[in-house]
């Protein structure tokens, strides 16, 4: 059923590929070259994943029965803490654009490289030393305050490695700062002639959205850990209420980033999901520049909605008005999207790869996990709802249903391109089908508990909850098969997959002009771009042949 | 075993069905397009299968009029929902006049909560049917949150600074009441439960509880053991500002600003005395932080406010009075 | 001639710094130097939760503030104030010389910005040892007296907070010219080689723009 | 797609008379600072230092002469640093807007709370002889006329310089 057709003259893979240019680990850890880093990331990433989900498991189990008997409520503490540190700064953020981003996105626009390759690097051991630092504090005794580390408790109040898990964190911070760096730089000044703004794949536009978010919000949540690590090590007081400080304005200065962060985690994936949707149904993207200008909308807009974190923490009641005015307004541009997306399949001709499969996953996770931000958003229903199992819900629909889904469809679109080999079709649409329903079956009994009033970060709760959570915690292992099925045939695919031609997919896009597994310098000459993005259709008008002169 | 799975939360304060429509509203609609997109998806991907590797299909740009349509009709909407929740927001904000007054403070994994007429409870709250009751609330170490699911109300507590929540029971039963803001390792331990109890019962249980002094006769004695009647007299004649008839009425400060006098203000003074010093007076009084429990404080607060005429809220007259006669007005 | 394909083996320069990945150096200079300029919008970002957590604090205890920043010395302060806008200025005159080509002047005004900058930090180090002889450190020993000695220690936390990541910057800003004057004294800079210069200008003006808030908001509160 | 653009050298003069101008501001800004102007001191030290980080910005940063997007960039970063401030001050300034419970103590600066909530006139209005002279207007320093006056004569002054 592969559609293995390409339209477009191959050159067969002559030459060294990226992987086979230079040999020996010290190779690999001096690379400068994007696509060496990507796979980097992706073990890196691959591994905290691995102990993320170890974590996760370890609370389903927990959660199983309502008094805490598997785990302490110390170390119950400790395991959603580390779960959440190690989702949210080490997997959920980094994930697509230090993945595919850096390796797709200087083929897409026809370069030959980042701008800034040593800071690329740089970025990477940053990565490491923070996963590092996060690590360490689990080594000591582990951390109990929560990922959101909110005073007074986490600066008075805890009595565990608060200190070098908040560093872990503050490090890992600069990492997506680079990232970001680099791809705002590559983006405006690296693209080859011809590929103006608006011939751009939308992959490109989301990364881009993205890296603003992560230049612009990083620093100010860098700033106020450190804050919190001085009050702790000094006895400084910034948010001390003994001394007058104020603990509302450390959940200001957190939220400030925090919340576009879930947009750092979510714009990605939608990029992804742009290129997925396009390709498998040989369509031209319903209204492109909406969907371009959507990722950029909801980067900016992202910045001013923070305070619906805070409606019942003591804030203002005008604070609150404004804040749930602008969240609702922050919805829009998502909801554009995905009526973009839906429309684009109208009159497509669609094929149910697995990438589609995830995509299509995609579509049902993320539009329940949008449309339940319009609950948190009200401020009347948020009194009921904060802090519950609605709000644990919500944002799992958000990060693993949509980025997740995102960033494993980009994966499989995007695996015979990274490393030359086809992964097995059928394996990955059974995986696609078991994330999707054991997602399903594992998050939305927690909407439910969560109106019922179950508050999050319980370590044991009272027995009518006991059957939701039974079913949430069955749910979570169909996930976890789900997951793990893409690590085996992947890394099967390795050694025992065919080879991937150029261009397994038929699809638009200067990646798959190019041999898979690229060749170091990815094009030997850089193209000149004369088309439209997604030019599936022969339009006559634009019919203009991609120049190559190999 | 648990008793029958229940899917939607029983509600049993007159703010919860304000919270309930609005809840209600939002799913309509989000099933409404969940729904509607879902089927649109599933129709398109069956209906345009790809037949062959070689169709290719007519290219669609895209139109204005379809994207200005799904642009202002979900714009519309969501303006909507903002201002259901904006109006159950701000009327749980204005708590009525004549409601009852209790003092709750959160501790690292409990409630303390005590009442005007002197009665103490820990994790448990009585309150009467049918009466507006307004819960002045503080804590003495980390952030917590009173939440009573039943009621569809929570509110963070936060060190430094009072938070204020009321409601008014309208159901008669045994509630939970939950910490929801985390607080360390017994969070899930810090819950407790809220009984609301017809008039009569509540009456008897008043009664019949154990208690002492009420919290003004506490206050009055704290207020002068603590020897703040030496500057604060009644007739104004004292090194400090006189506080008969203060509460709730705005005060000139030195800098020229002026500001209400609430629970706030005064937990303040007391503590911080140098942050709002009145008009026309100097800084001599010396800081109480750490001489003066939050509960300590908050009887205080109760023996002020009974100081001030216009303010006088219907606490209710303690059903047996077994302390002598309030002591003589205005200390000495 | 439009031929429809770059042609790539002239715009390959001979200048040893030219980095392949780009096409010529225009573009090497162009995305360098604007990677720069988004480096610094993130550190205005990283400096500007610091001021607005000062902010906050001195809307809310202006007394306090006022009471606190009279155990600063303000002459030291505008003394620090001209020794780093004295660097600022030497340091663009280095960044002059190095669009000229000329090597032995950058070296000399970089070594001149050197030279200011350890004067700025060891007046750092003199207010410090002050602040710390005084007991106006916050934490247990923090004792500044008056009405104010609770919020006085918000203040003196902001003014550490400030003034110390001020000077870590300084300090990594003193290595990274090192650096450059090791390079420079190299001849490595010419007319159209002299984008690593102007970047380390712009880290420097940026630290000096960050002084210069700095010094008013916590020096000079009536 | 790179941009060639030609760099002009500006003369050695231009550096030093915006250094005189720097030199200038920073002795006026602290000349300023010793009159005691109320909050206005805030404003005018602000705005000096705006001045100069400006003057920095536009010639020894050469930002004047400089591409669009490069001062995009400085834009967009003084734009964010709006959005953090102002957003964050509207919580901090409306904390006692309108009469609501101020849920004070820890913060909550004293600047727009002067409304007292409906229903309840200003202190002291009823008891004349009671506390500090009624809130009439600006009368805050004349020395208050109540029964007996407090220990020191004349109204503390506490915004010593």
């Amino acid at each position: 059923m592969s559609s293995a057709v390409n339209t477009l003259p191959m050159p067969e893979n002559v030459g060294e590929s990226y992987l086979t240019k230079g040999k020996g680990v010290m190779s690999w850890l001096l690379t400068k070259d994007h696509k060496r880093i990507a796979l980097l990331y992706l073990l890196s990433i691959t591994f905290m994943s691995l102990l993320g989900g170890f974590f996760a498991a370890l609370i389903r189990l927990e959660l199983i029965t309502p008094g805490g008997d598997l785990l302490s409520a110390e170390s119950y503490n400790k395991t959603f803490t580390m779960h959440g540190v190690i989702m949210v700064f080490f997997i959920l953020i980094p994930a697509t654009p230090a993945v595919l981003g850096n390796f797709l996105m200087p083929i897409m626009i026809g370069a030959r490289d980042l701008a800034l390759p040593r800071i690329n690097l740089l970025s990477w051991y940053i990565y490491v030393l923070g996963a590092a630092f996060t690590l360490f504090s689990m080594l000591s005794g582990g951390v109990d305050t929560g990922w959101t580390f909110y005073t007074p408790y986490s600066s008075t109040y805890a009595n565990s490695a608060v200190i070098t898990a908040a560093l872990g964190a503050f490090i890992s911070g600069f990492s997506s700062i680079l990232t970001g760096l680099n791809f705002i730089v590559t983006v405006h000044k690296m693209r080859a002639p011809g590929m103006t703004w608006f011939r751009l794949p939308l992959f490109v536009w989301a990364h881009y959205a993205t890296a603003l978010v992560q230049i612009l919000g990083t620093p100010v949540v860098a700033m106020t850990i450190l804050l919190v690590a001085l009050e702790r090590l000094f006895g400084f007081s910034f948010f001390n209420p003994n001394t007058g400080g104020d603990p509302i304005l450390f959940q200001h200065m957190f939220w400030f980033y925090s919340h576009p962060a879930v947009y750092i985690m979510i714009l990605p994936a939608m990029g992804v999901i742009s290129e997925l949707v396009t390709c498998f149904s040989r369509k031209k993207v319903f209204g492109y520049s909406f969907i371009a200008m959507s990722s950029v909308s909801i980067a900016v807009i992202g910045f001013i909605i923070w305070g619906h974190h805070m409606y019942v923490s003591g804030q203002s009641v005008y604070a609150g008005m404004v804040f749930s005015i602008l969240t609702f307004i922050v919805a829009i541009p998502s909801a554009v999207k995905v009526f973009n997306w839906t429309a684009t399949l109208y009159k497509g001709s669609i094929s149910y790869d697995a990438p589609m499969l995830y995509a299509f996953g995609f579509f049902g996770l993320f539009l329940i996990g949008g449309l339940t931000g319009l609950f948190c958003a009200n401020v009347a229903v948020d009194l009921h709802i904060h802090d519950t199992y609605f709000i644990v819900a919500h944002f799992h629909y958000i990060m693993v249903g949509g980025a997740i889904m995102g960033y494993l469809g980009g994966l499989h679109f995007w695996w015979p391109k990274i490393t030359g080999r086809t992964y097995p079709e059928l394996a990955g649409r059974i995986s696609a089908i078991f994330v999707f329903l054991g997602f399903n079956l594992t998050f939305f009994p927690q909407f439910l508990l969560g109106y019922l009033g179950m508050p999050r970060r319980y370590h044991a709760y009272p027995e009518e909850f006991q059957i939701l959570n039974m079913m949430s915690s069955a749910g979570a292992s169909v996930l976890a098969i789900g997951y793990t099925l893409p690590m085996i045939y992947f890394v099967w695919s390795l050694f025992a997959g065919p080879k991937a031609s150029a261009n397994p997919w038929g699809a638009k896009g200067l990646e798959w002009t190019i041999p898979s597994p690229p060749p170091l310098e990815n094009f030997t000459e850089i193209p000149i771009v004369t088309e439209e993005a997604y030019a599936y259709a022969p339009e006559e008008a634009e019919e203009h042949e991609v120049k190559h002169h190999v | 075993m648990p008793k029958d799975l229940q899917l939607f939360p029983d509600s049993a304060a007159t703010g919860a069905a304000g919270v309930d429509a609005n809840y209600l509203y939002i799913l309509a609609v989000s099933v409404f397009f969940a729904v509607g997109i879902s089927l649109a998806i599933l129709y398109f991907a069956l209906r345009y299968k790809r037949k062959s590797e070689a169709d290719v299909p007519k290219p669609i740009h895209g139109s204005i009029a379809l994207e200005l349509t799904w642009t202002i009709i979900p714009f519309l909407l969501a303006m909507t929902m903002f201002v259901g929740g904006a109006v159950v927001f701000f009327r749980n904000y204005q708590a009525p006049a004549n409601s009852m007054e209790m003092f709750v403070v959160g501790k690292q994994w409990m409630w303390k909560i005590q009442h005007p007429s002197g009665v103490r409870e820990i994790n448990e709250l009585h309150v009467p049917l049918n009466r507006p009751v307004k819960l002045t609330m503080t804590t003495e170490d980390v952030i917590h949150s009173f939440y009573i699911p039943a009621f569809r109300i929570k509110k963070d507590v936060v060190p430094g600074q009072y938070s204020t929540m009321w409601f008014e029971a309208n159901k008669v039963g045994k509630y939970h009441l939950f910490c929801a803001e985390y607080c360390g390792t017994q969070h899930s331990g810090m819950i407790g439960s809220v009984y609301v109890m017809e008039e009569a019962d509540y009456e008897a249980w008043l009664s019949g509880s154990v208690r002492g002094e009420t919290m003004q006769q506490a206050g009055e004695r704290l207020f002068n053991r603590l020897g703040c009647a030496t500057c604060h007299k009644a007739d104004n004649s004292g090194r400090g500002p006189t506080l008969v008839d203060l509460f709730g009425k705005p005060v000139k400060l030195q800098n020229g600003m002026s500001v209400i006098a609430d629970e706030g203000y005064l937990r303040e003074s007391v503590l911080k005395p140098s942050a709002k010093i009145v008009s026309g007076y100097a800084i001599e009084m010396p800081t109480f932080q750490g001489q003066i429990s939050e509960e300590g404080l908050l009887q205080v607060i109760s023996y002020i406010k009974s100081l001030s005429k216009s303010a006088q809220t219907a606490a209710p007259a303690p059903a047996a009075a077994p302390a002598p006669d309030a002591a003589k007005k205005g200390g000495n | 001639m439009s031929s429809q394909v770059l042609d790539h083996s002239a715009a390959h320069p001979a200048n040893p710094n030219f980095q392949h990945q780009f096409e010529d150096l225009n573009q090497q200079y162009a995305s360098t130097t604007f990677g720069m300029w988004v480096f610094l919008v993130q550190e205005i970002l990283f400096f500007g939760a610091l001021f607005c957590a000062y902010a906050i604090y001195r809307a809310t205890y202006p007394e306090a503030y006022a009471a606190a920043s009279h155990h600063l010395d303000v002459t030291l302060g505008t003394f620090n104030t001209v020794v780093l806008i004295g660097s600022s200025l030497t340091m663009a005159l280095a960044v002059r010389c190095a669009q000229l080509g000329r090597n032995k002047g950058v070296l000399g005004y970089l070594f001149t910005t050197f030279m200011l900058g350890n004067v700025f930090l060891g007046v750092k180090v003199v207010e410090y040892s002050d602040k710390f002889k005084h007991h106006l450190v916050p934490g247990a020993n923090f004792y500044m007296g008056g009405p104010y000695n609770e919020q006085a220690q918000i203040y003196f936390s902001m003014y550490f907070a400030m003034t110390g990541m001020h000077a870590l910057h300084m300090i990594i800003g003193a290595g990274l010219l090192i650096f450059f004057m090791w390079k420079a004294y190299n001849n490595t800079y010419s007319t159209e080689y002299y984008g690593p210069i102007e970047i380390m200008g712009l880290y420097w003006h940026f630290v000096d723009i960050v002084w210069i808030f700095l010094f008013p908001m916590l020096y000079l509160i009536a | 797609m790179s941009e060639h653009h030609e760099h002009h050298i500006a003369p050695k003069s231009m550096y030093f008379t915006i250094f005189g101008a720097l030199m200038a501001l920073t002795f006026l800004t602290v000349a300023v600072a010793k009159v005691d102007l109320g909050r206005a001191n805030v404003i005018v030290a602000l705005a000096i230092a705006g001045v100069k980080a400006s003057l920095v910005v536009l010639w020894f940063m050469h930002v004047k002469h400089n591409t669009p997007l490069i001062k995009l960039t400085v834009g967009v970063g003084f734009l964010w640093l709006v959005f953090l401030f102002v957003i964050t001050f509207s919580d901090y300034l409306s904390r006692g807007m309108m009469g609501w419970p101020q849920n004070w103590g820890a913060t909550g600066p004293v600047i727009l709370n002067t409304t007292p909530p409906p229903g309840v006139e200003a202190h002291g209005e009823g008891a004349a002889s009671h506390g500090p002279a009624p809130a009439a207007g600006h009368a805050e320093t004349a020395a208050p006329a109540h029964g007996a006056p407090p220990a020191p004569a004349h109204t503390p002054d506490t915004k010593g310089h």
